[in-house]
C-alpha cells in the first residue's frame, strides 16, 4: 500500500429502511465509476425498519483486500449508529453526521462536519425520501469527487420512478454538494489524482457473481427458498434465467427446492439451489440422497451468523461441520468455498461441472460478508471454465441397463429419461448395479466403495487447480492455512506482518472435500508454524484438518458476525510467530 | 379434451400390452396386498394409453406402496419419504415431454408429504399423484396414518385413534386440484379407466385409491368394503366444485370414480409461456455484465 | 359454550387493561404495518378475557409477523420457520391448564408450515392459531408467497405469480378445524372480538387476519381491501360446512367474521380421557419388568 | 469361556413373514427361562413379505459378550436361507432342515437333520401357520431342553388368540420334537446340567430397555414418527406411559415430533423422542433450536446401516458425525452412546438428567444391533441413576426475569409456563440475557460462550463416570477405543486374543460429546497402539479423536449392516499388535 495515493475507508451508519444501502451502494458505484478499487461490507439488522444499517466502502486506487481496518470518513445518519460506531473513526479521520438527528459531543482529534440532511431534504427539496441523496452529494463533494459523478448514479438509480422524481434527487445532490463547498471548513479532496476508468470492470457483489457464473456455466434448473443472505441469488436468477430457457422455482420450503432440483437433475438438466444455514439443515435428509443414489445438484449456502435464526444479517463460517459431515451414515459429496468475489463467478461453474460429471451433490459455501462484499472485479473470463457434461450411456434395451455399474472411476453413465432403452429406477435404498433392492454386505461394501471412489478420483485429478498459494511456505514463520471469504483479508495481513518482519505464507483450499490431503501436509511441513484463523467459535476448520491431516494447527476461532480485520489477523500472525 | 402436450400416443408403434409394463423384479408385497390391484391397473392404463416406458417416469416415496417403481419398465424415482410431489414437479418442469406419475402410500403423501400435496394442486402441474390408501403403515409394520379411522386400534395406538381422519379428495379439490378422483384396488378395469383419465388430463390430478394392507389393518379389510363401495352415478356433475365436495364427505358409504375435473393453466404450461416471453435470441453473460459496469 | 377447560378467567383478581400485556420491547415493525393492529386487537381480547399472562403462551416461527410474541407480556415461544403448531401442540398437551395461542405469517403457515397445519385442524388440539396473512414474505424483503394473487410481481416472479392461490379458510374447514374465521387488522375491535371468540373455543379455532405489508405489497394495499372486506352477516349458519365453504370461495369481495363453528372432542381432552382410563395407582417400573423375566 | 460346560450358537432362516422372527424370541426367551444366558442378533429384509431373516442366539451358562462367531446349529427353513448361511456352520455342526422347502446337497462333515416341516404342520396338525412352532419343537428336543419350556412360552405367546389356538401349537411342538426323538440319529444334548433360574434377570432387548429407562427416569412426553428400528420404543411406551400420568403422541413427521417434544419441555416435561438417521436429518434444525434456545430434549437414534434410505433393517454406527457436527453454526449439544442392552435402562435415565439439568439437546445414539437384541441381563437396580431436576427461578415480576442469565456454570436458571411473574420469550434469535434479540459482537461472544460452558461444566463434573475401562492399559500391545454397541464383542475378542498371547485393554466412552479427552489421552499413552474400531465405512469415531485429542488411532472401519464378529477383531488385535 505504500505509495498509493488513494486509500481511505468511508462509513455509514444510519436507521434500517431509511435508504442507507441504497446510498452505500450508490457512493461504491460512483466511485467505482470513476475508476477507483472499491470494497465493501455491510450489516443490517434482522428486522425491516428500526436497528442500525451499516455499510462501509474502502476506496483505492490499487487492488483491494478487505474493506480496511480503520475508518477515515464516518458518516453518521442517526443516534444509535453514531454512538455504535464512532469509536471506530481513526484520530484525524473526520465526521458528517446528520445536525437534525444526532446529538454529538466534543470530538477534539476529529474533523466534524455537521449537515442538516433532515432540514434540506425537507425544506429543500420537500421530499425527506432524498435524504439519503443529500448525504451523497455532501460525501462526495467532501472526499473531492466531480458532482456528475452523483448525477449519473442518481439518474439510473430513480429512472424508472419517472423524471420529476430524477430531477428532485438531482436536487437534493447538489444541496448536499453546495453544502459543503460553503460550510465545511476541513474539506480534503481524499481521491487523489485521476484514476483511469477500466471498462474491463464489474462492480458487483458475491451472490450477484456466483447467480451469473451459474448461468454461464449452464444452469437450467434454480428451485429456491427465500433465506437471507442467499434471497438475492434467487432474485438476481429469476429475470434472466428463462432467457436462457431455464426455470426459476419458488418451492413451498428448503426441502421442496431440493426435491425439485433433484427431479430436475435426474430428468438431464443442470440443477442448483440457494439457502443459508437453516435451510440448509432441512435439506440434510436429501443431500444424502442424492449422494447415495447419485444424482448431481448444486447447493449454494451463503453462511450467515449464529445457531438456529441466530444473526441473519451478519456472517459466519459456522457451516463447515454441517456442509462435510451432516449426513446419517455416509454418502459422497463435495464440498467447496469461494475466496472472493471474483472466485464466485468461476467456483460456481466448477461446482456445476463436478455434480455432473461424478453424480455428486456439491455444497458451495460462501458468506455473508462475501455474497454481499461489492467490490471492483476484473470482467470474467468466460473461457477459463470449460463445460464438463454428464456421462451417458449408449441407448439400449430395457432391463439390461446397469445404472450403478462398478467402474473404475466410480462414475457409472446416467440415463436421462427420454433416452430409449435405458429405463432404470433412481433409487435410494441400497442396491446392486441393476438398482435393484440388495441388501448383502458384499453388495454395500462394493457400492459404498465405488460411491467414494469418485471422491478419489476427483481428488487425484483435480485438487492441486483448487488451491492457491500466497506468499512462500519455505521457512515461512507463520502459514495460514484458511478457507473462503477470509482470504483477501489474510493477505492484507500477511502484508502488514512482513512490514513489521514476520514472514508469513498463506494456502487456500477451495475444495475442501476431498481434501487436497498431501499438498496441505507438504505446505505444512515447510512453515515452522500453521495459523488457521476462521469465523467461528469452535474451530471448525482446524479440527477437520486436524481430522483429514497429520497438521497440528493452531486455531483461531473468532466468531463476531462481523468479518475479520487485517489489523487482528497482523496481530495473531506475529503472536503466533513469536510464541 | 386436448392433452397432447402431456402424453405420448405414438401411432407410428406397435401396441404395447399391459404385460410389457412389467419389470423382472417380482413384487415384494404380501400375497392378496391391494397394491397388487393397483399395480396392474396401472399395467392396463399404460397399456390403454400405449405410453413409451422411455418417456414416462414413476415417482415414489418410502413404504410398501412406494416400491412400485421398481416394478415397472418405465424412469423410475424412488425417492425419500414424503417427497413425491417436488421431485415429480421439478422432473415435469425439467422435461414437459414426459409424463411424471407420483405413487405412494397415505404415510408417505398424507403424513410426512402433506406440506406438498396442497402446493402441487394450486400449482396445478401437470402430474398425476395416486396414493395407495390403506389406511395405516404398511412398511413400518402397522401404525396409524392420517387416514385411519376414529378408535382405530395399533401398536401406537392401543387405546384407539383419537384424532380425525384427513378426506385427500377434499383437500385436493380446496387446494385447486383440476382433477380428483378415487378408486378400489378391487376394482381394476374402473381403476384402470380412472387412471388413464387421470394420466390424460392435462393438470395435477389425485386418483386415492383403497387398497387394502391384508397383513396390518383388519378393519378396513376387503370384506369391509364390501357393499360400502359403489360408482359415481353419471348425474354427478364433476365441474361442481361444491357437489363435489358433497359426494367427498364422509358419510359410510365410499363413492369411486371422478368427483372432479375442470380446465385450468398448468403451471408448466405458464413456465414454459415465461421461457417463449423472455427468449432472446442468442442470451449471453456478455450482456449481463453491463448491468454491473 | 362450554369452555372453562381452556381458560383462567381468574375472578379473584384485578381486570387486566390492554396496555398490561404490552412488554417492553417496542414492536420493529414499520409505520403503518398490519401488524400493529394485530398486536392491539390481541391486547383487547386478552383483557377482555382477563387472561393471567403466566397461564398464557404465544407461539410463533420466523417473520416480522413471527416477532409478535416477544411485545406481550405473556409466556412466548419464538421457534423456527413453520413451526408453529407441532411446538403449540406439545405444550397444550405437556400443560392443557395453559391457554395456547400460534401465530405467524402466511409464508411461516401455509408455505413452510402446511404439513402440519391439516394435521393440527384434524386432531382439533385445542389451541388459536392467528396468521397474519399479508399475501407476501415480509421479513426477507417481499417474495411471492402461497396466498399472492395470480399476476403479482415481486423480485422472485418477475414475469407475475402464475400460481394459484391457496385458501387457508377452506383448507382448515375441510381438515377438521372447529372454528374458522377471518379478520382485518384494520378493524381492531371487531378483530379483538374474533380473537376472543377463537380463544374461548375449545378445538383447533384458525384466524385468518388480512394485515397489510405496507412496505413490500403494493397491491393488497388498505385502499385494495377498502369496500371489499364486509361483516358476514347474521344469516349465515357457521355450524353449516358446506355454507361455511361456499362463503369462504374467493369471488373479489372478502367476508370477515366467523365462517365454521362446531363442537367436537378435542385432542388435549382426549389424551387426559386416557390418562384417566390407563391411570395406575402407584405405577412402578417394578412391575413393568415382569413381562420380560 | 474354558471351563464352561454350555456354549453353543443356533442361527434361524427363513422366509420373511413366516414367523421365523417369532420362532427365534419364542426359542431365546425359553432357553433363558431354563437359565441359560443368551444373545441374540436378528436381521431381516425391508420388505414386510419376501427376502430372508435371520435370527441367531447363543445359549450358555456364563455371561454372554457377543453373538458368537461361528454356528454350532443352523435352522435352514428356506432355500435362500440355506444357501447364504450355510457356509456359517461350523465344521462338525448340525443342519436342521425343513426338508419340504430346503434341497440339500452333500454335507460330509456335518450332523444333518431333515425335518418334513411344512408336511407335519400342514397334514398332521392342519395348520402352516404353526410350522415355526414345529421346528421349535425340534430344535428344542435336539438341544436337549425338556418339552415344558416349549410349553409354556407357547400358550404365553399364542394365548390371546384362543385355548384353541394354543392347543393347536401344543400338538405342534409335541409333533416337532417327537420327530426328533424318533428319527433323528444324531442328536446332542447340548445343554449341560441343569442351569440355576435368576428371578433376578430379565430377558429383554435394547430398545425395551431403553424405553423402560426413560419411564423410570420420570419420562412424561414422548412425541416420534414410526421408523425401522427405533419404532418399538414408541410401541412399548403408548400402552404404559399414559399410566404414569404421561402422553405419547404419533405426530405426522420427524420435524413435528421433535416440535411437539421441544413444546412439551418448554412447559415443563421431560420430553424424548425416537429416530434412525432419516428421521434424524429432519431434526436437525430444531435441534440447533433447542442448542441455542436451551431447551431440554433427549432424541434417540437407533441407527441402522446405509446413508439415505440405505439398509433400514441391518445395522451400523454411521451417525456419530451428523450426532456430533449436524448443526448449522454452531449450538451446544450432548452425545451418549449406550454399549450393552443393560446400559440402555440407565444411560436414558442420564440422558433425560443432563438435558433438564443443563438445558441442552441430548442424541442417544444406539443402533439396530443393539435395540433389536434380546438377551439376559440382571434386573436393573431402580437406585442407581437419581433423579436431576431442572433448575428454576424463584416466582418474580413479569419483564424482570433474566431467563439466559449469564453464570458461571452457564446454566440460567428456566422458567416454566405457569410460574408466577417469570413469563419470557424462547428464542432461537441471538438474544440478551433477557431473551431480547440482541445482534452485537459482545453480546455473541459473552452468550456463546456461557452456552457452550455447560459442556464444559458437563464434562469436567461427569466425564469420568461414563468411561469403562476392561482390561490393563498399562503396557498393553494394544488399545482399543471403541463406542456404543461393540462393547461386548470386542470384550470377547480381547480374551480370544490374551489366548494368544497378545495384551489388550479396551475403553469405552459413553459420552462422545463432550468427550472424555483427558481420560483418552492418558489411556492411549500407556498403550503401544490404539485401534479404533467401528462398524461404518469412513472411520468416523477414529477422525473424531484425532480432531479432538491428541491420539492418533489405526482405524478399523468395517460397514456390512451386521455386528463384528468377535474372531474378526481378535485378528484384527493381533494384526495391530504385530504391525
Ligand atoms: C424420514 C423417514 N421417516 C420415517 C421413515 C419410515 N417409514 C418408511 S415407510 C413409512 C410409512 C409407510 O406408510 P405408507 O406411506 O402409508 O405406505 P404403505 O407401506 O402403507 O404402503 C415410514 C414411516 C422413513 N423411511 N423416512
Ligand atoms: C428454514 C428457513 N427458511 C427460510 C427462512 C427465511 N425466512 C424468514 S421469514 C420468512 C418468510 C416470512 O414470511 P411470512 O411468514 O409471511 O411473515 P411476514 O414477514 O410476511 O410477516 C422466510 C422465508 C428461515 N428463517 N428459515
Ligand atoms: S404389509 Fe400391508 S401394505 Fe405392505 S405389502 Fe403387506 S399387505 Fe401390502
Ligand atoms: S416489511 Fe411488511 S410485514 Fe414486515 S414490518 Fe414492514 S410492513 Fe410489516
Ligand atoms: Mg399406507
Ligand atoms: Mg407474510
Amino acid at each position: 500500500m505504500e505509495g498509493s495515493r488513494t486509500d481511505f475507508v468511508v462509513r455509514l451508519a444510519g436507521e434500517s429502511g431509511e435508504g442507507v444501502l441504497s446510498l452505500g451502494e450508490m457512493l461504491t458505484t460512483a466511485l467505482a465509476r470513476l475508476g477507483y478499487e472499491v470494497y465493501t461490507f455491510r450489516t443490517y439488522p434482522a428486522e425491516i425498519k428500526g436497528g442500525t444499517v451499516l455499510y462501509q466502502v474502502r476506496v483505492a486506487d490499487h487492488l483491494l483486500l478487505s474493506y480496511g481496518s480503520q475508518v477515515d470518513i464516518f458518516v453518521a445518519l442517526n443516534e444509535e449508529g453514531y454512538r455504535d460506531n464512532i469509536s471506530a473513526l481513526r484520530p484525524g479521520g473526520t465526521l458528517i453526521y446528520d445536525s437534525d438527528n444526532v446529538p454529538v459531543h466534543d470530538l477534539p482529534n476529529n474533523c466534524v462536519v455537521p449537515v442538516p440532511i433532515g432540514t434540506i431534504a425537507k425544506k429543500e427539496i420537500g421530499s425527506v425520501l432524498t435524504k439519503n441523496v443529500v448525504a451523497l452529494g455532501a460525501i462526495l463533494r467532501y472526499i473531492g469527487a466531480p458532482v456528475q459523478a452523483g448525477e449519473q448514479i442518481a439518474e439510473q438509480t430513480f429512472k424508472r420512478k419517472g423524471e420529476e422524481v430524477v430531477q428532485k434527487n438531482f436536487q437534493a445532490l447538489h444541496a448536499g454538494y453546495n453544502y459543503i463547498e460553503q460550510y465545511a471548513d476541513c474539506s480534503r479532496p481524499l481521491l487523489q489524482g485521476v484514476a483511469e476508468v477500466n471498462p474491463n470492470r464489474l462492480i458487483i457483489n458475491g451472490n450477484e457473481a456466483l447467480a451469473l457464473g451459474a448461468v454461464h456455466g449452464g444452469l437450467e434448473f434454480y428451485a429456491g427458498y427465500p433465506i437471507t443472505p442467499a434471497t438475492d441469488i434467487m432474485e438476481v436468477l429469476a429475470p434472466i434465467l428463462p432467457r436462457f430457457g431455464g426455470v426459476v422455482m419458488q418451492a413451498e420450503d428448503e426441502i421442496a427446492a431440493l426435491g425439485m432440483v433433484l427431479g430436475a437433475s435426474f430428468a438431464g438438466k443442470r440443477a442448483m439451489t440457494a439457502t443459508s444455514g437453516p435451510g440448509l439443515s432441512l435439506m440434510v435428509e436429501q443431500i444424502n440422497l442424492a449422494g447415495q443414489a447419485e444424482i448431481p445438484a448444486v447447493i449454494v449456502d451463503v453462511q450467515r451468523g449464529g445457531a438456529s435464526t441466530g444473526l441473519p444479517t451478519k456472517t459466519s463460517q459456522g457451516d463447515l461441520n454441517i456442509a462435510v459431515y451432516g449426513v446419517h451414515n455416509e454418502s459422497p459429496r463435495v464440498v467447496l468455498a469461494p475466496t472472493s468475489v471474483e472466485d464466485c463467478f468461476y467456483l460456481v461453474q466448477h461446482a456445476l461441472n463436478i455434480a455432473e460429471r461424478y453424480q455428486v451433490p456439491v455444497i458451495v459455501l460462501s458468506d455473508q460478508s462475501l455474497g454481499h462484499r461489492r467490490c471492483t472485479i476484473p470482467k470474467p473470463d468466460l473461457m477459463r471454465v470449460p463445460r464438463w457434461e454428464r456421462i451417458v450411456p449408449e441407448p439400449g434395451t430395457n432391463g439390461e441397463y446397469a445404472r450403478y455399474a462398478i467402474t473404475e472411476t466410480g462414475i457409472s453413465p446416467m440415463a436421462i429419461p427420454g433416452m430409449p432403452g435405458l429405463a432404470y429406477t433412481a433409487t435410494g435404498i441400497e442396491h446392486n448395479e441393476y438398482s435393484d433392492p440388495t441388501y448383502t454386505p458384499e453388495n454395500l461394501q462394493a457400492m459404498k466403495s465405488k460411491r467414494f471412489r469418485k471422491l478419489q478420483t476427483l481428488g487425484e485429478e483435480y485438487a492441486e487447480q483448487f488451491v492457491r498459494i500466497w506468499g512462500d511456505p519455505e521457512g515461512a514463520d507463520v502459514g495460514i492455512i484458511g478457507w473462503g471469504s477470509t482470504e483477501g483479508v489474510i493477505r492484507e495481513a500477511m502484508q502488514l506482518a512482513q512490514a513489521e518482519g514476520v514472514k508469513a505464507a498463506a494456502l487456500y483450499p477451495k475444495m475442501l472435500m476431498p481434501l487436497p490431503v498431501h499438498i496441505i501436509e507438504e505446505f505444512a511441513s515447510k512453515v515452522k508454524r500453521v495459523l488457521v484463523p476462521e469465523k467461528n467459535f469452535t474451530g471448525e476448520f482446524a479440527a477437520y484438518l486436524r481430522a483429514q491431516t497429520n497438521v497440528r494447527p493452531i486455531s483461531y476461532a473468532k466468531d463476531t458476525g462481523l468479518p475479520f480485520d487485517p489489523e487482528e489477523i497482523k496481530e495473531e500472525i506475529i503472536h503466533v510467530a513469536r510464541m | 379434451m386436448e392433452n397432447t402436450q402431456t402424453i405420448h400416443v405414438e401411432t407410428q408403434q406397435v401396441q404395447r400390452q399391459p404385460k410389457d409394463y412389467k419389470s423382472d423384479l417380482e413384487p415384494i408385497w404380501c400375497p392378496g396386498c391391494g397394491d397388487y390391484g393397483v399395480l396392474n391397473a396401472l399395467f392396463k392404463a399404460l397399456s390403454q394409453l400405449n405410453l413409451d416406458p422411455d418417456k414416462t417416469v414413476l415417482v415414489s416415496g418410502i413404504g410398501c406402496s412406494s416400491r412400485l417403481p421398481g416394478f415397472v419398465v418405465t424412469y423410475g424415482f424412488h425417492g425419500v419419504h414424503g417427497r413425491v410431489l417436488p421431485v415429480a414437479t421439478g422432473i415435469k418442469l425439467a422435461n414437459p415431454e414426459l409424463t411424471v406419475i407420483g405413487v405412494g402410500g397415505d404415510g408417505d403423501g398424507y403424513s410426512i408429504g402433506l406440506g406438498h400435496f396442497p402446493h402441487a394442486a394450486r400449482r396445478n402441474i401437470d402430474i398425476t399423484y395416486i396414493v395407495m390408501n390403506n389406511q395405516i403403515y404398511g412398511l413400518t409394520k402397522g401404525q396409524t396414518s392420517p387416514t385411519s379411522s376414529l378408535q382405530f386400534v395399533t401398536k401406537t395406538t392401543p387405546f384407539g385413534n383419537v384424532e380425525g381422519a384427513l378426506n385427500p379428495l377434499q383437500i385436493a379439490i380446496v387446494s385447486g386440484a383440476t382433477f380428483v378422483a378415487r378408486g378400489y384396488s378391487s376394482m381394476p378395469n374402473h381403476l384402470a379407466r380412472i387412471f388413464a383419465e387421470a394420466i390424460k388430463h392435462p393438470g395435477f390430478a389425485l386418483v386415492d385409491v383403497f387398497s387394502p394392507c391384508v397383513t396390518f389393518n383388519k378393519v378396513q379389510t376387503y370384506d369391509y368394503y364390501k357393499g360400502k363401495v359403489y360408482e359415481i352415478p353419471d348425474t354427478h356433475d364433476p365441474t361442481d366444485k361444491l357437489a363435489a365436495l358433497r359426494l367427498a364427505e364422509e358419510d359410510g358409504m365410499f363413492p369411486i370414480g371422478i368427483f372432479y375435473r375442470v380446465d385450468r393453466p398448468t403451471l408448466d404450461e405458464q413456465v414454459a409461456m415465461i421461457k417463449r416471453q423472455a427468449y432472446t435470441e442468442n442470451p449471453s453473460v456478455e450482456q449481463l455484465f453491463r448491468r454491473y459496469q
